[in-house]
């Protein structure tokens, strides 16, 4: 129950801020901030309860299930186990810095933003926990639609453009998701008679390798969209660029990590033989992405598009992680999705923070700034580092982790990747010295962090160190997921634990199926 | 009387069919190409009756009686609503009706 | 006739009765409130009448009619229909300076004439049913006689409908000559005993197709829909929308169905080029208009064929998908032009994508239920919409229609642009300087209750339609 | 013989009316495609329908369309607007579209299998126990169909008032 | 004591943190206190560990902090291992970084970045420590990265200098270049060991490899590219002279005495798997002759006072990767203690002169600074001195005197190695003091705005004393013999087996080698103090080829050429990213297709009769040619 009590937290939460800031905006704002602190709270109890002691054998922590749409097998069935874990706790800590980013930066129609942020996070939430296929596809598409409100209507000047082309691409790839989805779907039914779109169900699916491959396609599209990995990220440095601050946080930090997600939770484990087939080439792709997204980045002159390419760049790490096949790569990837979600969404507050004192993304137009604001220039220090993965900084540990496992599998592609790290360190260091370093130009007269960005970025750096020096507890945490290969099957263990939630608890197995 | 092939039959109908459809595709005056329908009509009715005279049954006329009535009933719509046409935009081309497009 | 076919029956004659009812009600005293009610109540009454008939019942009407579950579960879908579409007009006619009174006499035969299109097993009873229709609509279409545009579409769409009637009819006369029977019961027998169809009732059918496309305006039968939508008052514009054209795809599905059509290559191939064919063009040709009800129109086209790719799914999953997704179509075209209606003022329909910019602001509730609306019509989760497509996909899916649903797929993403394009300028942050209405407020809240039904119709259907899946499972059985 | 010399009749009246620039004209020549084809139902044994061709579509039709074109009072300049209208190359496209539809329709008219007609004739007699036994319904729908067209008609076809306000409109009536 | 070696590097890292977050806050003189006192702390904690180790009799000591992650195979520890070696290290580190963290506080008491110089400062330290004392590959990377960034920080200290800026960034990238070779080739020892242990690398290293494994040679030569681009290598050696850009001290600690070793102790430290890959190590020979050649020629043609220094650096540490070619691996230690006193020493000096004269970095701007600045001008002197290797009494004589030795005699050396390592001694000792002579004699071209004080001059004359006795404490076998150094180094280093009956000329190149330097110096003093002019004749006569070498012999340009130009002309040409372009052309067909279609709807009703017409003529003709 607590699973879903989580989405619904955020949901009425949503719509109680919603409906409250017609009468007090900053309410609103409490409120939300509040709603999203409850649900980190309620995560951070979970983990703290089990997740500190969980073994191989007994990696599914919560487990919920109601069905839903019997006639096609449908349930609401939301499961967690480490992965999910750390992901949820990702997403209400960087929730909870986007309900703050947004204290004074949106003035307009505020009810409605924070509406719109709760709903984004309760759809990644869903996302995250969700383990019916059909009830996945549900969350992936609602997570999108606020989202794209968030960009349209709170954007910058190109937003309309920037919003559609999010949300034409995401849609674009989920419906090919969908075709996949209801494939398997009618090939499990068919072979076993039992019509569901469980994801534990679904995994026992046995494919012929041509149809496996073209299924596995449709769901890798969705994933690789939204990861995004070139040539199919062009929607994700115009989706960045003009949406506000906390839209670039969430985008970054948890909409990318969503397509990371879906790649360790569904392509492997549904699809090994295809996923293992296509290998290379998302290897290669991956690379391609490191390389392009640096070089890409070197060239702009917008902040937070540069800062966008530099996701794309990162991003391919995840790629290249997630299809090398091991343990330690997959690790890898794990703490990627974590750390490039603190790190970058750490650069994008600072690009909000620039533009709201001198209303310029252009770092041509910078410079000079450290003087003024010594502070934020340590911290957009702290994280330029970790975007070039300094050792000591969390994105080190995934990216050396990714590389080492990555390199038992294709040592020529580890290679280039690794050598994508200088190119890091060029567009890196070329922040630093445009916006912070140098003259300043134009004679901008700026001030230092206030309090409440202090609070958010202090975390953000403390979180980025911590995570670079004392990175076991996240890979305990994720380990019984990518460590062992048959981990989603032994989701039946779940059954035999008395502490499930309170809710009459049914089998995946045994509902009503029909044959259509 | 004599004895004749229903293709003969059905082949005048598509023949009066056609002319009706030629003269719909022709014409720009409302009136006409109301007058090319009745005509399409018709030849519709025509066929039935040659149907309806093969098998030997009712139905065709039956048919036919429907037909009748709904040419009926659509021409004296038709016809008012031509009324309120040539009131608006004093022609009868149906050329002149394009406001609507795009 | 007998006594239990005249029971049968009963949902007409009470349709039929109202009609009349209100003829001379109007001669003796026309008053718009009285007749609103009559018909309201006449509607309701049909409607409860017609939950009383078991899901199950089966009581043909030889030779032209047949009440079965399917029938009486898409009268009860038109009635509700043209109850809603009843219950927009009357803000929308209020305002008008026009005689308001025939237009429900017109409206009840309309949805007459397409309820008897519904449960009709017989050519006879199909054309009737299908001119019924048609001619009422001629005049619902050109109902605001002040506005030229209202002439125009009524002139083209009666040209076009009598035009294509006469094919529907030379294809019934063909297949009624080589089969010699007007019954589709007749005529599927004939074509088993004969083993091959022959040419002549291809041609026939063919011909048939030509009539029905037209109703349903699929390409390249569509091209009168922007018009007619533009130039229709807008709940006329509703009603074609939904009640015209899903009474043509019941029967389209009874038909096919009772012919056991999946068999015959030529049709299969003849729809799945219309359905292409409507998907593309119909999206195609939304992309850029700045016409909210040619929009729509364009946007039907597409949803037609979208239809279509269930209905040529065939199977129970498919004909299950048409009729959910008819349902969930139904309820979000009401609701948009419900919308529009509400909107629309004394000189004009609001029509133009101006018209609603900024329209977030300044209505909320309106433009929340508009966008939830547009959200459904592209497939967003948590509306009936998504519900729809996602029937519609495994429908296609299950039957292995790739290149249907691959094409349905790209369609839409590319309807997407033009339906986020709406909800983008009702978001933005300018607003329209289009002033609010005059009409006492008391007269919106039947709309307003009306549009608050549907909406809530949307979001439960999206969330939990299992009810509505059970419902049509036991209809087609 | 007789069946096709009326067909030729109907034929060629019908291609008059398509020719021709003045309605009136044009009119008239459609009442001889009528009556022949008249003479056909009556020598296809349906004589009861021959006589409603006569009448109605002959007889009531077109002098309804007469009426109107009375009330519309068109002139001399409708027929040169017509004849203006009346291009060679207007023929062109239609021509090419309709030559294919009638071909594939003969083609599979002719190719279907031969079938003489029976000489049996369906009297009105007939025709009556069919409309009202079975078709019954179709009749009353007929009724219904009339009606929808009357209500139609007689709401399209009023005379518009030159209105100044909406409550002197409902004062005038 | 020894229990406390974990406080070493941490001392100086929470001196940078408080430095980092309230530092703005501190006056200078606490600033100070902290930033210098912590480093002092650490320079008494390493010699009160180091007497513990060296009183315990114990080869090494580790200290484990924490497991930092464990993954699959893999599991890196946060360890602190000491052995002789890195005791080496530590000391070096501590001590001349506390003497330099001493004389910066009065070289940088106007700045206004005071305190945030001392947290990078102190951050170097940490890291640099980390870097030597680390037990796995994983942290010693981390340390090594870590002196990159504090590299990269200090170079553009100064940061509102564009010029100043880049070359930090060029520092940092060409670093990173070396790096991404190193990381690499930890991989490849990873997936060799199934640990990044740098203890269980060596112990198991012998085990699994034969001598010229191909495995082994290839690990090697990436940990060799790591090394070659911290250690300003041939062909990595750009960033260096660049690196001045930074205040003075910085260059002294990071570019001189310590950072730039690191490669130092990276091949040091493996130096097992370079024994076993006789091929790698024989071009961490043929790089470390090359390098000091080039980088000693360019020497000779600089104006700037701290990049003749910088180049002499590039080349002094090519004697010491010369050294580990021929397996003289305590003798590279060595050489690497003895350059960090003097070449420390030089740069400060340097620094105090700089800045005595106005922040005048152009040695032809200087002169005559013999008497105003006496202190300056004998400590520079000295250092000076150990630098050319003045025979006897310099600490740097028999430092490099060792390397010369063993280049000869080594059974690894050469020739070849000798030769260009005694051409090095020569052109060493002409640049070295061309710069004394340039800086110190002459007339005075420049006042003098800042006397050094107190904690300028102390630190420089510790550092000379140090300068002038350290190499006493390994003497060659002809002079007294002593071998304290490699004698505590050879538990851990082997000692070069040198050739068959060569020990008796071991005197004659000791002499040579003398007599070399003698001349160098001589000759300097003909060109710069005698006769100027002939010193600009031989410059115009050979302009072409000075300018070259005052451009670094063009590497500059070429890897401008090569990667930097192309590189930034792809990312612009592409700003807009040309996949995007892609998109947009779908958005146009679909437009295209928009107005097309749009046309087809024109409003006529004999049209839409048309498209009836047409469909019907469709399915006709489907269901003429299509059988059912």
């Amino acid at each position: 129950m607590m699973l879903a009590s989580l989405i619904a937290i955020l949901m009425v939460g949503g719509i109680a801020a919603g409906f409250l800031a017609r009468v007090n905006q900053t309410a609103c704002r409490w409120l939300s901030l509040i709603t999203v602190t409850i649900a980190f709270g309620i995560i951070l109890f979970i983990w703290i309860d089990e997740g500190l002691s969980m073994t191989l054998t007994d990696s599914w922590l919560r487990d919920l299930y109601i069905p839903w749409i019997p006639s096609f097998g449908i349930a609401f069935h939301l499961a967690m186990d480490g992965l999910s874990l750390l992901m949820l706790a990702l997403t209400f800590f960087l929730g909870i810095l986007a309900v703050l980013v947004s204290w004074k930066e949106i003035q307009y129609r505020v009810g409605f933003f924070h509406f719109n942020l709760l709903w984004v996070l309760a759809g990644i939430t869903g996302v995250f926990l969700t383990m019916d296929l059909f009830l996945f596809y549900f969350f992936w598409e609602v997570m999108l639609i606020p989202m794209y409100f968030l960009i349209g209507i709170w954007g910058h000047e190109n937003k309309q453009y920037a919003a559609y082309k999010f949300f034409i691409f995401t849609q674009a790839s989920g419906l090919l998701m969908l075709l996949a989805i209801l494939a398997l779907y009618f090939i499990h039914g068919e072979q076993t008679g039992i019509y569901s779109f469980d994801y534990f169900a679904l995994l026992n699916t046995t494919l012929t390798p041509d149809t496996a491959r073209w299924l596995m396609c449709g769901f890798l599209i969705a994933f690789v969209v939204k990861l995004p990995v070139v040539p199919l990220h062009t929607w994700l440095p115009d989706a960045h660029t003009e949406a506000p601050t906390a839209g670039s946080v969430l985008l970054a930090g948890l909409l990318l990590k969503t397509g990371a997600y879906g790649l360790i939770r569904f392509v492997l484990p549904i699809f090994p033989e295809a996923a293992a087939s296509i290998a290379p080439i998302a290897m290669l792709l991956g690379v391609v992405g490191i390389i392009y997204g640096a070089v890409q980045a070197y060239s702009q002159t917008d902040f937070k598009r540069l800062v966008a390419y530099t996701s794309v760049s990162h991003m391919g790490f995840i790629m290249l992680g997630v299809f090398a096949f091991n343990e330690l790569a997959m690790q890898g990837v794990v703490m990627q999705m974590i750390t490039h979600g603190i790190s970058t969404g750490a650069l994008f507050i600072i690009a909000g923070v620039l533009y709201e004192r001198i209303h310029t993304r252009d770092i041509l137009r910078m410079g000079g700034m450290w003087k003024k604001v010594p502070f934020m220039g340590t911290v957009a220090m702290v994280f330029v580092m970790a975007s070039l993965g300094l050792p000591g900084l969390g994105n080190f540990i995934a990216e050396f982790m990714t590389l080492i496992g990555a390199w038992q599998a294709n040592k020529l592609l580890t290679i280039i990747a690794t050598a994508g790290l200088v190119f890091a360190t060029a567009y890196s260091l070329r922040i630093m010295q445009k916006v912070f370093l140098g003259k300043n130009i134009e004679g901008h007269g700026i001030t230092d962090l206030s309090l409440r960005e202090k609070f958010i970025l202090v975390p953000l750096c403390i979180a980025i160190i911590w995570l670079g020096l004392f990175p076991q507890q996240v890979i305990n945490t994720a380990k019984p997921t990518v460590a062992n290969g048959s981990h989603a099957k032994n989701h039946a263990a779940i059954h035999n634990r008395t502490r499930t939630d309170n809710v009459q608890y049914t089998s995946a197995f045994d509902t009503e199926r029909r044959k259509p | 009387m004599n004895v004749l092939p229903v293709e003969m039959g059905l082949l005048l109908a598509g023949v009066l069919f056609t002319l009706g459809l030629i003269s719909v595709l022709i014409r720009r005056n409302i009136i006409f190409m109301l007058i090319s329908v009745e005509i399409m009509l018709n030849a519709a009715g025509l066929a039935f009756i040659v149907a309806g005279s093969r098998w030997a049954q009712a139905d065709g006329q039956v048919m036919f009686i429907f037909i009748l009535t709904m040419a009926a009933a659509e021409v004296s719509v038709g016809l008012a609503l031509i009324l309120q046409i040539y009131h608006h935009l004093k022609t009868l081309d149906s050329d002149a009706a394009d406001k609507m497009s795009g | 006739m007998n006594m239990n076919d005249i029971m049968s029956l009963i949902p007409l004659w009470i349709l039929s009765s109202a009609a009349i009812l209100i003829f001379f009600s109007i001669s003796i005293k026309r008053n718009h409130k009285v007749i609103f009610v009559i018909t309201v109540v006449s509607l309701l009454v049909d409607f409860f009448f017609l939950t009383g008939y078991s899901i199950k019942h089966l009581q043909p009407v030889e030779p032209l009619l047949i009440i079965d579950g399917f029938g009486i579960f898409n009268i009860g879908l038109i009635l509700l229909t043209t109850l809603a579409v009843v219950l927009i007009s009357y803000a929308y006619f209020e305002q008008r300076e026009e005689r308001k009174e025939e237009y429900y006499i017109l409206i009840i035969l309309a949805a007459l004439g397409a309820a008897i299109l519904v449960i009709s097993k017989h050519f006879a009873s199909l054309f009737l049913g299908l001119e019924i229709l048609s001619v009422s609509l001629y005049a619902l279409i050109a109902y605001l006689r002040k506005r030229e545009r209202s002439d125009e579409a009524g002139i083209k769409y009666l040209i076009l409908a009598a035009f294509s009637s006469a094919f529907l009819l030379f294809g019934m006369a063909l297949v009624y000559a080589a089969t010699g029977s007007m019954e589709f019961a007749g005529i599927a027998a004939w074509i088993t005993q004969a083993h091959e169809m022959p040419m002549i009732v291809v041609a026939g059918f063919g011909m048939m197709i030509v009539g029905v496309g037209f109703k349903l305006g699929i390409v390249p039968f569509h091209m009168w829909t922007p018009d007619v939508y533009e130039g229709s008052p807008a709940p006329v514009t509703a009603f074609i929308a939904t009640v015209s054209k899903g009474g043509m795809v019941a029967l389209l599905v009874r038909f096919f169905n009772t012919l056991n059509g999946y068999q015959y290559t030529t049709f299969m191939l003849v729809f799945t080029i219309l359905a292409i064919a409507s998907m593309f063009i119909g999206n195609i040709l939304a992309l850029r208009q700045n016409n909210v009800k040619r929009l729509l129109a364009y946007s039907s086209i597409a949803h037609l064929g979208y239809l279509l790719v269930a209905f040529l799914a065939g199977e129970k999953l498919g004909m299950e998908a048409v009729i959910f997704y008819l349902v969930a179509y139904f309820i979000t075209t009401l609701g948009a032009f419900g919308i529009l209606a509400t909107l629309s003022d004394k000189e004009r329909d609001a029509e133009l994508l101006e018209d609603y910019r900024g329209l977030l602001w300044k209505r909320p509730l309106t433009a929340i239920v508009f966008s939830a609306m547009l959200l459904s019509l592209a497939g967003i989760p948590l509306t009936a919409g998504f519900v729809g497509k996602f029937y519609v996909l495994a429908a296609g899916i299950q039957t292995h229609r790739w290149l249907l649903v691959i094409i349905l797929v790209i369609n839409s993403v590319i309807g997407l642009y033009y339906y986020i394009k709406l909800i983008a300028i009702m978001f933005d942050q300018k607003q329209a300087a289009r002033t609010s209405q005059e009409l006492h407020p008391l007269v919106y809240i039947v709309s307003s209750v009306t549009m608050a039904i549907l909406v809530l119709s949307l979001f439960w259907i999206g969330v939990n339609p299992e009810g509505m899946m059970t419902l049509i499972r036991d209809v087609i059985r | 013989m007789a069946f096709y010399i009326a067909s030729i009749i109907a034929i060629l009246a019908t291609i008059m009316v398509i020719t021709r620039y003045n309605m009136i004209h044009a009119l008239l020549y459609l009442v001889v495609s009528f009556l022949a084809v008249a003479v056909i139902f009556f020598m296809l044994g349906a004589p009861f329908v021959a006589a409603l061709e006569v009448i109605i579509y002959a007889g009531a039709i077109v002098v309804l369309i007469i009426f109107v074109i009375m009330m519309l009072n068109l002139k001399e300049e409708s027929v040169e607007q017509e004849r203006k209208w009346f291009s060679k190359n207007i023929w062109i496209g239609p021509g090419i579209l309709s030559l294919v539809l009638l071909g594939e329709l003969a083609y599979i008219l002719i190719t279907s299998e031969r079938v003489l007609l029976n000489n049996s004739v369906v009297d009105s007699k007939a025709v009556g126990m069919s409309l009202y036994g079975p078709y019954i319904i179709g009749v009353e729908l007929c009724g219904l169909l009339l009606m929808a067209g009357i209500v139609g008609a007689y709401h399209l076809g009023r005379q518009r008032r030159k209105v100044v306000h909406r409550f002197l409109e409902k004062a005038e009536e | 004591m020894i229990k406390l070696l974990w406080l070493i590097p941490t001392l100086p890292f929470l001196s940078a943190l408080i430095l980092i977050l309230v530092g703005s806050r501190l006056s200078w003189r606490v600033a100070a206190r902290i930033g210098a006192g912590s480093i002092g702390l650490a320079a008494l904690l390493t010699i009160l560990v180091g007497y513990e180790f060296l009183s315990s009799g114990k080869d090494a000591y580790l200290h484990v902090a924490w497991n930092w992650f464990q993954a699959g195979d893999l599991s890196t520890t946060f360890a602190f291992y000491l052995d002789s070696l890195s005791m080496v290290f530590i000391f070096v580190i501590t001590f001349v970084g506390f003497l330099i963290h001493i004389y910066s506080i009065e070289f940088m008491q106007e700045d206004e970045g005071f305190s945030r110089f001392f947290a990078y400062l102190n951050l170097f330290v940490c890291s640099m420590l980390i870097l030597v004392l680390a037990d796995n590959l994983v942290l010693l990377y981390l340390g090594w990265e870590g002196v990159g960034l504090c590299s990269y920080l200090l170079i553009g200290f100064w940061y509102s200098e564009e010029k100043n800026g880049y070359a930090a960034r060029k520092a940092f990238i060409i670093t990173r270049v070396g790096d991404t070779a190193m990381a690499i080739g930890l991989f490849m020892l990873f997936t060799v060991f199934h640990t990044l242990n740098i203890q269980d690398i060596l112990t198991q290293a012998p085990l699994v490899w034969t001598t010229g494994a191909s495995m082994a040679v290839l690990i090697a030569f990436l940990l060799l590219g790591g090394a070659v681009g911290k250690s300003a290598q041939l062909p990595l050696q750009t960033w260096l002279p660049d690196a001045m850009a930074g205040p003075s001290p910085v260059s002294a600690l990071i570019h001189a005495a310590t950072m730039v070793t690191a490669g130092v102790y990276l091949i040091t430290r493996m130096h097992i798997v370079y024994e076993l890959a006789p091929l790698a190590q024989l071009w961490v020979g043929i790089i470390g002759a090359v390098t000091l050649l080039i980088a000693g020629f360019s020497a000779l043609t600089q104006f700037d006072l701290k990049r003749v220094l910088a180049y002499s650096t590039i080349s002094q540490i090519g004697y010491m990767f010369l050294a580990m070619g021929v397996g003289a691996w305590s003798a590279a230690v060595f050489h690497f203690m003895i350059h960090a006193f003097f070449k420390a020493l030089l740069f400060l000096a340097a620094g105090a002169v700089i800045m005595a004269l106005h922040h005048e970095h152009d040695m032809f701007r200087m002169g005559g600074l013999k008497n105003k600045l006496p202190t300056i001008y004998w400590t520079f002197l000295i250092g000076a001195a150990s630098l050319a290797a003045l025979p006897f009494i310099t600490a740097g004589f028999y430092s490099k005197d060792q390397i010369l030795w063993l280049a000869w005699a080594g059974e690894k050396g050469n020739l070849w190695f000798f030769l260009a390592a005694l051409t090095g001694a020569v052109v060493t000792a002409v640049y070295t003091f061309r710069m004394v002579f340039i800086t110190f004699f002459g007339e005075a071209k420049t006042k003098i705005s800042h006397v050094p004080g107190m904690r300028i001059t102390i630190p420089l004359v510790i550092l000379a004393a140090l300068s002038l006795l350290g190499g006493f404490i390994e003497l060659p076998h002809t002079l007294g013999h002593l071998t304290l150094f490699s004698d505590y180094l050879s538990p851990l280093l082997p000692s070069v087996t040198l050739k068959e009956g060569i020990e008796s000329t071991e005197w004659a190149i000791q002499l040579v080698t003398a007599a070399l330097a003698l001349g160098g110096v001589y000759f300097a003093y003909i060109l710069y103090v005698k006769q100027p002019k002939l010193s600009d004749e031989i410059k115009s006569s050979t302009f072409e080829l000075h300018q070259f070498w005052f451009r670094g012999w063009d590497f500059d340009a070429l890897y401008n050429l090569v990667f930097v130009r192309p590189f930034v002309y792809l990312s612009r040409i592409n700003k807009n990213d040309v996949i995007d372009q892609f998109y947009t052309g779908l958005v146009q067909i679909t437009e295209y297709f928009n107005t097309a279609f749009v046309k087809t709807q024109s409003g006529i009703l004999r049209w839409y009769v048309m498209g009836i017409v047409v469909g019907a003529i469709l399915i006709m003709t489907i269901s003429l040619f299509v059988q059912p």
